[in-house]
């Protein structure tokens, strides 16, 4: 099912804002790449943060660190993709695994092996997006994103204990 | 549940409930306001990477332009828009339809020219700015500049050449945001070279 | 006479390309096709653009009265061009066999749901290229194999 | 119904015959102020609009007269530059008449040689085994209809895309071409046809034909 229109536009501007943070010389090779990533990750971290204070009192009720994940993968997924994730796994001891199978960032691109050196690139500003919304909750924590197969990848977060 | 032997930080699957969904109004609102916050992130990123605000002006105009060549295709994609022969009618498509469907906003269409080659888009409140003011050490910066690129990639898409600039913003204290578009030429479409 | 086979209709899709506005040819496939044009592939796409560019000029000048969608089929004695143009030039062409009527939406869902879907809006398909994208590859040959007056037999 | 025009072309892809049986005016007249709201190009010694449509007026139409008096091609009854004219704020305000422009014989040569080209091409890409050249081509105003001989003669006819009984016309043409032309001694093969008999025969078919009305939707 193609994307609302809204949606497709904040997809274009994504694509902008991957090539922004590659653009502006940045360096090349493995140091361009990192470069690039932290620039992504960073700009996820403030829009992040942004959603979070337009949250609704209500939501912010949670006291459970477990609700807040929960709250991630249903709703904020929901509003940034229109969809849930399709999986959440806990060690309950602070690590997270939010998987999605669709990752709308990835479904044009490839089902399977094609572009996957390229993925990782597209999936950095939502890292940056989770750890920004969690920290606005009150919640530090570390993101990271991996691809082995398009369209699917999985967001492991880690929080940070006080 | 049975604990799964301790395989590093891989755990075990575990079935979750949601306690309560968010109303969706509320998630309607946080999807609108994802492309202004990223927008900004974006604004504020380049400005890091460019010292003055042309470059950063140009900048946000080129990204509009990659966005508006292929933005352009899933318009006609959606609506069954055919080719537009008269630039009345393209004022009409991009506020009814095109500002609509994408920004949810409607522009007023205004100050035509006598020869009918150009035109005003007025938008009362221009969704790239909610929360934004303007830091006074950028008073150059064209903030919403990567709308200009959009409406220009996507025109000559569509063989119009056109020029967009701002000419009022609410940014910079004016009362409304105008978007001043001039028709210069038809693009014809001609044979790649080589071609009998 | 005109050459007129009254053998009974094999439905068939003999090949499809994609151009865009620029005369680049996107994509080209085929699924039965028993006779080739004896040049090169890339002088093959140049041909046939160049033919669709005459014959968009070539209708223009002579018809009768105003168009609204203009070059839409031709026919020979053994196939039938079906062609479908968007107001940003992106052309889809598809051979069948004389048998097969009007398929507009078949060409207009070939342009919005698999050209557009994934290939616009891949941000890893640079536009004015052939596509590099196998999804975009395997979703048409599974699309086109899907159609009713598409039949493996006539292989 | 209405059969629009006939063309026969000769194995070299020149134009030995074209009649052109019924040409819908489609023409607006309107009076305009200055500066002119239409973008007007020069094309093919012809001034025609570039863009902007209103009122009836289309792209692609060319200014047929200026203040009632026709023009000539490019330039004005007094002989000046249509564009320059209507570039003139002194002029205004002026009543100007669009329509489809006509073909030019000239013009009709090179539309006949274009399709005698594209004829060929349409049998060199053909996917299947011995195919023909282009036999029909379809728009949404107007299908183009094509029977060469085995001498390699098309018979081309334009007519609308309802129109019926085209198969039977062509043949028709066909026989009056062999009867009216070719058996006439003072007629050379390939050579433009200009026999008074080929003529009126070829006009009478086109009426019958005609009348012998559609098939499929519509009148």
């Amino acid at each position: 099912m193609p994307a609302m229109a809204d949606e497709t536009l904040f997809q274009l501007l994504h694509t902008q804002v991957v090539a922004a943070a590659y653009g502006a010389g940045r360096g090349s090779g493995d140091e361009g790449l990192r470069a690039g990533l932290t620039v992504l990750e960073g700009m996820g971290f403030r829009v992040g943060q942004g959603l979070a204070e337009r949250l609704p009192q209500g939501a912010l009720a949670f006291r459970e660190e477990l609700d807040t994940i929960k709250f991630l993968c249903r709703d904020l997924w929901g509003a940034v993709f229109g969809k849930q994730t399709d999986n959440l796994r806990t060690n309950h001891q602070g690590t997270y695994i939010l998987q999605d199978n669709n990752f709308p960032f990835l479904t044009q691109m490839a089902w399977g092996q094609q572009y996957l050196e390229e993925a990782p690139k597209f999936l950095a500003f939502t890292c940056g997006l989770l750890r920004g919304t969690l920290s606005s909750l009150g919640i530090e924590s570390s993101v990271t994103a991996s691809v082995t197969s398009l369209p699917a990848c999985k967001f492991q977060v880690v929080i940070q204990k006080a | 549940m049975s604990r799964q032997a301790n395989r590093g930080t891989e755990s075990k699957k575990m079935y979750w409930y949601l306690p309560f969904p968010l109303p969706s109004a509320s998630l309607r609102l946080m999807s609108s306001e994802l492309f202004t916050l990223t927008y900004g992130a974006l604004v504020t990123q380049l400005c890091k990477d460019y010292e003055n605000d042309e470059d950063v002006n140009k900048q946000l105009d080129k990204m509009g332009y990659n966005i508006g060549v292929r933005l352009i295709e899933d318009f006609l994609a959606r609506s069954n828009v055919g080719r537009c022969h008269d630039f009345r009618e393209t004022a009409d498509v991009i506020a009814k339809v095109a500002f609509k469907m994408y920004l949810g906003i409607t522009p007023s269409i205004t100050n035509w020219s006598p020869a009918g080659d150009e035109f005003s888009l007025i938008l009362e409140n221009n969704p790239l700015v909610d929360f934004v003011e303007l830091p006074d050490n950028h008073s150059s910066l064209i903030y919403s500049n990567l709308l200009c690129g959009v409406l220009r990639g996507a025109l000559e898409m569509v063989q119009m050449a056109v020029d967009v600039k701002f000419v009022q913003d609410t940014l910079k204290g004016d009362g409304v945001t105008e978007i001043r578009m001039r028709f210069i030429k038809r693009i014809e479409d001609n044979l790649p070279a080589g071609e009998e | 006479m005109p050459h007129f086979e009254l053998s009974a209709f094999l439905m068939t899709v003999h090949n499809l390309y994609l151009f865009d506005r620029d005369g680049v040819c996107l994509h080209y496939s085929e699924w039965h096709r028993k006779k080739q044009a004896g040049i090169p592939k890339e002088e093959e796409y140049k041909l046939m653009y160049g033919m669709l560019f005459s014959i968009r000029s070539f209708v223009s000048k002579m018809s009768p009265v105003d168009m609204k969608d203009g070059f839409l089929a031709f026919q020979t004695s053994r196939y039938k061009l079906h062609y479908y143009e968007t107001p940003t030039g992106v052309k889809v062409v598809m051979n069948t066999d004389l048998g097969v009527g009007p398929i507009r939406d078949v060409l207009h869902h070939i342009y919005s749901g698999l050209y557009v879907e994934l290939v616009v809006k891949n941000p890893l398909c640079p536009l004015g290229q052939t596509v590099q994208s196998e999804l975009f590859r395997s979703r048409l040959d599974a699309y086109i194999r899907s159609l009713p007056f598409f039949s493996a037999r006539a292989g | 119904m209405a059969i629009f025009s006939v063309y026969v072309v000769n194995k070299a892809g020149g134009l030995i015959y074209q009649l052109d049986n019924y040409a819908p005016r489609a023409e607006a007249e309107k009076t305009f102020s200055y500066p002119l709201d239409l973008l007007l190009k020069l094309h093919d010694e012809r001034v025609l609009v570039a863009f902007g449509q209103r009122d009836g007026i289309r792209v692609g139409h060319a200014v047929l007269s200026i203040n009632g008096v026709d023009v000539n091609g490019k330039y004005t009854a007094e002989g000046k530059e249509v564009l320059e004219y209507l570039g003139n704020p002194a002029n205004y305000p002026v009543s100007i008449r669009f329509g489809r422009p006509r073909l030019t014989s000239n013009e009709k040569l090179m539309l006949a040689s274009m399709f005698h080209s594209l004829f060929a091409i349409g049998s060199q890409l053909s996917p299947e085994l011995g195919s023909s050249g282009i036999e029909m081509l379809e728009t949404d105003t107007f299908k183009l209809h094509c029977f060469q001989t085995l001498t390699g003669i098309k018979f081309v006819v334009l007519a609308d895309p309802r129109q019926g009984g085209i198969d039977s016309l062509l043949r028709k043409i066909y026989e009056i071409y062999s009867d009216f032309a070719l058996k006439n001694p003072f007629y050379s093969l390939e050579m433009p046809i200009r026999c008074e008999l080929f003529d009126q025969n070829l006009k009478l078919a086109l009426e019958v034909a005609e009348k012998a009305g559609t098939f499929g939707p519509g009148s």
